[in-house]
């Protein structure tokens, strides 16, 4: 089996530079849980580290409609575990990643590959909400120091937070809720009408945007858009049902191929030149929409996220460039920050127990007390909810010169917090 | 080619056919023959193999074993369209019209290079009907299109499966007429599935007995009319 | 004694390796391979359900998994409001399965062939819609999650708990087994030989007197409740329920586990499920690449293994 | 066992445009033995479909015993005692000729839902005496498929006697059939129970006058004569487009 | 829709030939016109090329796979496509990546037009123009050429055409290839006007089937009638219930059929 695996990943390097990167990691990866599987100890450096080889099993989408997530998520952990010599706490770092495709039969099968077969001291992944809560009680049950990289469902850091699973990227109420606020106090924008993708995470979002507008004296013009998710078939009905006439712009959540979709035909039909406001999450125009659909892009869109291609800050343009180069010339997105934050915390939790995971409730206190500067500014845990405290940016989309279609931040709230319930 | 001798070949040359469906054997060791231009009689009840023999000489059923020669040139295990293309048409039993094409379509199918005119002057109710479909005609004109289908292709040996099948009388007899003017005027070799014997014996210069698959017993047409203890015999008439 | 003699010795013998390979596993696999064999057996159980339908009935449901997803759902439902007991948990997988199963199966039985397929896939997408949009019932594509294990009197006395993997691989064999032989008893019994006469030849029955509409009903509303049952056992095992369950996959999955296993048989959808799950997951676990590979095989069995697996054993 | 008359009313029965039946009337006394003969396409077998209710007359009406059947399925006439064979055989071609007997016995006793261990020996017992009177014993095991021509059409009208009908429709057993299969078939028929009513259709005129006691022509459709072989012999219609189209 | 269901109908119905890759074929014609859309600039280019290659490819696929399952039942035939699907699908992303990719509609069909008072994008009229001639087109090659009386012998009888000298297994492959280029038509179509991700496929397949099921099978006019059946079934359904459009179709097509087992225009099988 280890042979044929190696065989057979040896020759898909051959053939297809274009996922040199990805597949070189794969071989690394897969080569190592063969090894390991065959009962062999791993052969560590003269100057490497000594401790036990630190496995940590990655548990992300690699086909399906979300691989393009796990690819960029695996991508951002491999970067900062290659500029910390994959070692940390004296122990040798390595990924073992399984597929977490999109149903939860299937992240539930990976979950417990990685766990059970390979024996990991950690876990770290989850595109998906449903797939995140649903293995969230194994996890929890089996003790597993888990970080979530990716999926954004409330509830992880309220109802059914786990003293062992720790948010390194959002929840779902975070981005959305500095949005409220903003449309409605700043701009003046007091009528909107809700646009989303009717499933969890669309749900949770327009329901925290609510919070602060109507809070901030907006008004929510009803009915709602919402679209089947995925929407496989026409956007035409739903962009039609945005009244226009009646509403000062929109606010919506949408993300991937539904938010190309969407965006596409309201550009053919003009609705988005008529529109005043187009307000959302900002994964509704995050960068891989926005190559998507080119120039239906709709420019001055206002949206909130934890992160942004245009940030300024040092870490940011490092790890951009750094990004670009060493895959070659992808650019960076959100979800590739949250996996180089990820394997941040990591190895700076394992540093801090020196390398020591064996008292779990330890090696939990360094990940919660991990904080440091990340591309997308400050890093930190809340202690209330596990999930992480971040500044949220206002951007506004434009047509950039050198980068094209991007987002460009106009304003921040630091320190957004999830409420915890 | 075997034969040595240098007359020429039988138009149809069958030579111990073993023929079924699936792994039942309908049909075995039929040797039988059509010479250029004669016309042949298959006799026989129902279920004796009459049917089957005409398909697997048409190519519909893979041969088991056995030879079939059209012109001397050997067709078995061809498939059904080569064959036809070797000069065979088979008018089969039910006639099978495609019902929801059009007369027309009906006749143009066949990729021979018959001539439409003459099939409607030969069967003038046909040319009246060009435009119907299939399955709007009487059964005789059923039967009529089924045999001009047959003659689009410019056959060399046409095969009858039972035409007189639900005609009635008048119409059977209208139709021996038309047969014995086909075979004169075009030349064809007939070979004829029967259970009609006066139709059969109107028709054909020869016959074959078929019984329980296998050829039983073969005479000029004329010696079989008249012997009625063979006909009880073998046909239980 | 005249009932089945004419299919050959392999059966008995095949079935005892099964069983004793089976029965074994918990003491030899690691965890994680326990845990998949106890997602292949209860995807058998349903796979069995179906073949009952295909093989004998000669019904190709494409809509089973509709049965399956009730079923998961209806055990989520009651266990989630504290009712605890394997048996009260199993009876309402079936029963909802079997509730389902009645009406769906007297419309679609008005149609024969890829029409009932299709009208099947009809049924079954309704209902996962229902699964999806009903939110108040279903929370949507969230799922249920977070479904407790009954707990077994007898069993808890001895400290055996069926959240310890080995003790719920043996309830799932136990029920398998327990199917196999429900269904085989069916397909041998005057009913079962009833279904493959109207399978066969349903004017003939007619002509006999057999009401061939009812029994095909029958033996739908049967299959429904097993691949309820199954479904039950999902929603214990994985502790959630998800619309994912109803999907039109997962019914073609389970057909695909019936024609590479080898229809009418029993024992070829137990081996076609086992093959399709480790195929999959095996695959999807270890190799990147595993669609193109699992396509490949696929095709290559279609090709060269055209009778299934259980063809190969019958052949041998 | 009842004895069931059988009778059809000016029964007409059109595909589209043609007419297979037209206004027939046929009326069979319980207990007699009907041949109905006629040319290829005559009708035959769709008036036989009729009576089975695999097909709904267009027009007319169709009695079994006293009762209007003309609304029942087949399932519900083979229920009043109605039995059939198939001009083509149609068996149970997965399943082995002793199960293709079995299905037919079980009719009779109104299902295979129930499965009790005594029922079924007796079941089995009369499988057996079934198989062996009809001469096909030997063949106990063979799947269905795989028989040959004679010994399908053999376990074809073994199928219709085993639900012991008390009328029986039968088409054409005697096609294709050798010299001694014949005989077997013919005695199989004559020695069903007096008050069977019988109603067959047969190109073989020997077996016809063996059997039938009285004799309706259909010809296009229509029923042109109907009498005493005798009558039906002498009827120069008849002769015409029947018998005397030789 | 319509495209790609009279590609379906026509194999299905005059092969018997359940072919789940049918999907498959729309979505590597979509990725075949966002290839050559992206070399050459042009859309008019990738819509003569897509439906060849694919044309193609579907004669290989009959000559070297298909034509070994004919006669072995639907199930053989659905493995054996589902196979298909399944390496397609990875193919296509191993070529060209997960993420979603879209085309601009060809110059002088973007922005919206205003008919009727309601305004519609330029590019959805000329699709539903192009399956209105393609569509008529097919109508009138099905009824008045001798291709169409031969596919149409081919659906009634295939014994009886192979016995008037018709090359079937020719037909078979050219009609096989017929119906894949029309998907791949259908996928080039859709290109500019969805989104183009690997698994698009699937999505479409299943529209396509009821579109068949529901006009009846091996017939043009009634994937026609489907079509637009599904299509307004569709657009009623959005309005009606958002969440739940495509319920409303498969209710419609338990309707149909539970009414009329062989759908609309079908013949019973």
């Amino acid at each position: 089996m280890a042979d044929e695996i190696q065989g057979y990943l040896d020759r898909k390097l051959v053939e297809n530079l274009d996922r040199r990167e990805f597949l070189q990691m794969g071989l690394t990866v897969a080569g190592a849980a063969a090894f390991v599987a065959c009962g062999g100890s791993p052969t560590s450096g003269p100057s490497g580290p000594t401790g036990p080889e630190f496995k940590l099993g990655v548990v992300l989408p690699y086909s399906g409609v979300y691989a393009e997530l796990g690819n960029s998520i695996t991508n951002g952990m491999r970067m900062y575990f290659d500029s910390v010599g994959n070692q940390a706490g004296n122990r040798k770092i390595t990924m073992i990643t399984a597929d977490e495709q999109v149903q939860l039969a299937d992240a539930v099968a990976a979950t417990k590959k990685v766990v059970e077969q390979d024996g990991v001291d950690m876990v770290a992944g989850y595109v998906s909400s449903p797939n995140a809560a649903g293995n969230r009680n194994y996890l929890d049950g089996q003790k597993i120091p888990t970080l979530v990289a990716n999926a954004g469902v409330n509830s992880l850091s309220r109802a059914a937070k786990s003293p062992f699973i720790y948010r390194t990227s959002f929840s779902n109420w975070q981005p959305a809720h500095p949005v409220g606020t903003y449309v409605a106090e700043k701009l003046g924008k007091k009528r909107i009408q809700l646009v989303y993708a009717k499933y969890g995470a669309g749900l949770e979002s327009v329901a925290s945007f609510k919070e602060t507008f109507t809070a901030a004296g907006g008004t929510i013009v009803g009915p709602d858009v919402a679209t089947p998710f995925p929407n496989n078939g026409d956007q035409t009905p739903f962009v039609q049902a945005i009244q226009i006439d009646k509403i000062d712009g929109i606010y919506s959540f949408m993300s991937g191929t539904d938010a190309v979709t969407f965006l596409k035909k309201a550009y053919e039909l003009g609705t988005l030149t008529r529109l005043a406001l187009v307000s959302g999450a900002g994964f509704f125009v995050e960068q891989d929409v926005l190559a998507a659909i080119t120039d239906a892009a709709p420019a001055g869109a206002i949206t909130g996220l934890h992160w942004a291609l245009t940030l300024p800050n040092k870490e940011n343009q490092d790890f951009i460039s750094k990004y670009s180069k060493k895959f070659s010339g992808r650019q960076a997105d959100v979800f590739a920050v949250q996996g180089f934050d990820t394997a941040r915390v990591i190895v700076e939790a394992l540093n801090g127990v020196k390398g020591n995971t064996d008292n779990k409730d330890a090696f939990m206190k360094a990940i919660a007390g991990v904080s440091f500067k990340s591309p997308r500014g400050d890093f930190k845990f809340d202690a209330n909810t596990n999930n992480v405290v971040q500044t949220i940016y206002i951007r506004k989309t434009v047509k950039d010169p050198k980068l094209g279609w991007t987002n460009q931040v106009i304003d921040q709230y630091p320190g957004v917090a999830d409420p915890g319930k | 080619m075997a034969r040595s001798e240098p007359a020429t070949p039988d138009r149809l040359a069958v030579d111990r056919l073993t023929a079924g469906y699936g792994a039942s054997v309908a049909v075995r060791q039929v040797t039988l023959r059509v010479g250029p231009g004669e016309a042949v009689a298959l006799l026989g009840r129902n279920g004796a193999g009459k049917s089957t023999t005409l398909m697997a000489i048409a190519g519909a059923l893979r041969p088991m074993a056995g030879s079939v020669q059209i012109d001397g040139q050997a067709v078995a295990g061809l498939p059904s369209y080569r064959v036809a293309r070797s000069g065979v048409s088979l008018v089969p039993q039910g006639r099978r019209i495609f019902a929801t094409l059009s007369v027309r379509e009906n006749l143009t199918l066949a990729s021979g290079s018959g001539n439409l005119a003459e099939i409607y002057s030969l069967f003038p109710a046909l040319g009246v009907r060009s435009a119907a479909a299939g399955s709007a005609l009487s059964g005789g004109e059923q039967q009529m299109l089924a045999i001009g289908r047959a003659l689009m292709a410019r056959p060399r040996l046409l095969l009858l499966d039972e035409p007189s099948e639900g005609l009635a009388p008048q119409v059977v007899r209208v139709l021996g007429d038309l047969i014995a003017r086909l075979r004169h005027k075009m030349g064809l070799a007939i070979l004829i599935a029967e259970q009609n014997l006066a139709l059969a014996f109107e028709v054909a210069d020869r016959i074959y007995v078929m019984e329980r698959g296998e050829v039983v017993h073969e005479a000029p047409a004329s010696a079989f009319r008249d012997d009625h203890a063979l006909q009880k015999r073998y046909l239980g008439v | 004694m005249i009932r089945g003699r004419f299919r050959a010795a392999w059966r008995p013998g095949l079935l005892a390796i099964l069983t004793l390979a089976l029965a074994s596993v918990p003491m030899w696999a690691p965890r994680f391979w326990i845990y998949i064999a106890t997602q292949a057996l209860i995807f058998a159980i349903f796979a069995m359900s179906l073949d009952f339908l295909l093989g004998y009935a000669g019904l190709p449901s494409f809509g089973h998994a509709a049965f399956y997803g009730v079923g998961a759902y209806a055990c989520a439902l009651l266990a989630l409001r504290q009712v605890d007991g394997l048996i009260p948990l199993l009876v309402v997988g079936a029963a909802a399965g079997a509730l389902i199963a009645a009406p769906i199966g007297a419309l679609s039985l008005r149609t024969t062939g890829i029409y009932f397929l299709m009208l099947t896939l009809a049924f079954g997408q309704m209902l996962w819609g229902l699964a999806v949009n009903w939110t108040s019932l279903t929370r949507g594509t969230d799922g249920l999650i977070g479904i407790p294990r009954p707990t077994l009197a007898g069993l808890d006395a001895l400290n055996i708990s069926l959240y310890e993997r080995g003790p719920f691989f043996f309830l799932c064999l136990v029920v398998a087994i327990l199917t196999f032989l429900l269904l085989e008893m069916l397909a041998r019994s005057p009913f079962g030989k009833t279904l493959e006469g109207i399978r066969d030849n349903e004017r003939r029955m007619r002509a006999l007197g057999y009401p061939s509409f009812r029994y095909r009903l029958a033996a739908f509303v049967i299959a429904g409740s097993i691949a309820g049952i199954a479904g039950s056992l999902a929603a214990m095992s994985n502790g959630y329920a998800t619309p994912d369950l109803l999907y039109w996959t997962v019914s073609g999955l389970a057909l695909v586990a019936v024609v590479v296993g080898g229809a009418r048989s029993l024992i070829g959808p137990v081996l076609g499920a086992f093959a399709v799950l480790f195929g999959q997951l095996g695959l999807s676990t270890y190799v990147p690449r595993w669609e193109l590979i699992l396509g490949t095989l696929f095709i290559a069995f279609v090709l060269f293994v055209p009778r299934g697996l259980v063809g190969l054993v019958r052949r041998a | 066992m009842t004895e069931v008359r059988v009778s059809v009313a000016g029964v007409t029965v059109r595909f589209g445009a043609v007419a297979a039946l037209s206004r027939v009337d046929i009326d069979v006394p319980a207990g007699e033995r009907r041949a109905v003969i006629g040319p290829n396409g005559a009708g035959k077998t769709t008036l036989l479909n009729v009576i089975a209710g695999e097909l709904r007359p267009t027009e007319g009406l169709v009695h079994l015993g006293e009762q209007d059947a003309t609304p029942l399925p087949a399932w519900r006439r083979a229920r009043l005692g109605l039995g059939r064979t198939f001009q083509r055989s149609t068996l149970f071609d997965q399943l082995s000729v002793a199960e293709n007997v079995t299905l037919a016995v079980r009719a009779r006793l109104h299902g295979g839902w129930r499965f009790w261990p005594a029922r079924e020996r007796a079941v089995n017992t009369e499988v057996e005496g079934r198989l062996e009177a009809g001469g096909i014993a030997h063949l106990a095991r063979r799947r269905a498929a795989g028989l040959g021509h004679g010994e399908r059409r053999i376990l074809e009208i073994e199928l219709a006697l085993a639900a012991v009908p008390s009328a029986l429709l039968i088409d054409e057993p005697m096609a294709g059939l050798s010299g001694a299969e014949r005989r077997l078939t013919l005695e199989r028929l004559q020695a069903l129970p007096e008050d069977v009513t019988v109603v067959i259709v047969e190109h073989d005129l020997d077996a016809v006058f063996a059997l039938a006691q009285r004799i309706s022509v259909l010809d296009h459709g229509v029923k042109i004569a109907d009498g005493t072989p005798a009558e039906v012999r002498a009827n120069p219609r008849v002769q015409e487009v029947y018998l005397g189209a030789i | 829709m319509f495209l790609l269901a009279a590609g379906l109908s026509i194999i299905f119905g005059l092969m018997n030939v359940l072919n789940l890759a049918h999907g498959s074929f729309y979505m590597v014609g979509a990725y075949i016109a966002y290839s050559v859309v992206v070399a050459t600039k042009s859309f008019w280019l990738a819509l003569v090329v897509a439906p060849v290659l694919l044309a193609v490819v579907g004669a290989a696929l009959e000559l070297v796979f298909f034509r070994r399952v004919y006669g072995r039942g639907h199930l053989a035939q659905v493995l054996l496509t589902f196979g298909f699907t399944l390496v397609f699908v990875d193919l296509i992303r191993s070529q060209f990546g997960p993420t979603t990719r879209s085309i601009p509609p060809p110059s002088g069909l973007e922005g919206a037009v205003q008919v009727l008072g309601a305004t519609f994008s330029a590019y959805s009229l000329f699709v539903l123009a192009v399956a209105t001639v393609v569509g008529a087109l097919l109508l009138v090659g099905w009824r008045s050429l001798r291709v169409g009386a031969v596919l149409r012998a081919g659906v009634e009888d295939k014994e009886m055409a192979g016995l008037l000298g018709i090359n079937l297994p020719r037909v078979f492959t050219l009609t096989f290839a017929f119906g894949a280029g029309l998907a791949g038509l259908a996928g080039v179509i859709a290109a500019p006007e969805f989104a183009i991700y690997p698994g698009m496929d699937a999505n479409v397949l299943i529209l396509a089937l009821v579109v068949v099921v529901l006009g009846g099978l091996g017939s043009i006019e009634g994937a026609l009638l489907g079509a637009a059946l599904v299509g307004l079934g569709y657009v009623i359904g959005t309005s009606l219930f958002p969440q739940f459009a495509i319920g409303l179709i498969f209710a419609l097509m338990a309707a149909v059929l539970v009414v009329r087992p062989s759908g609309l225009l079908g013949r019973r099988m």
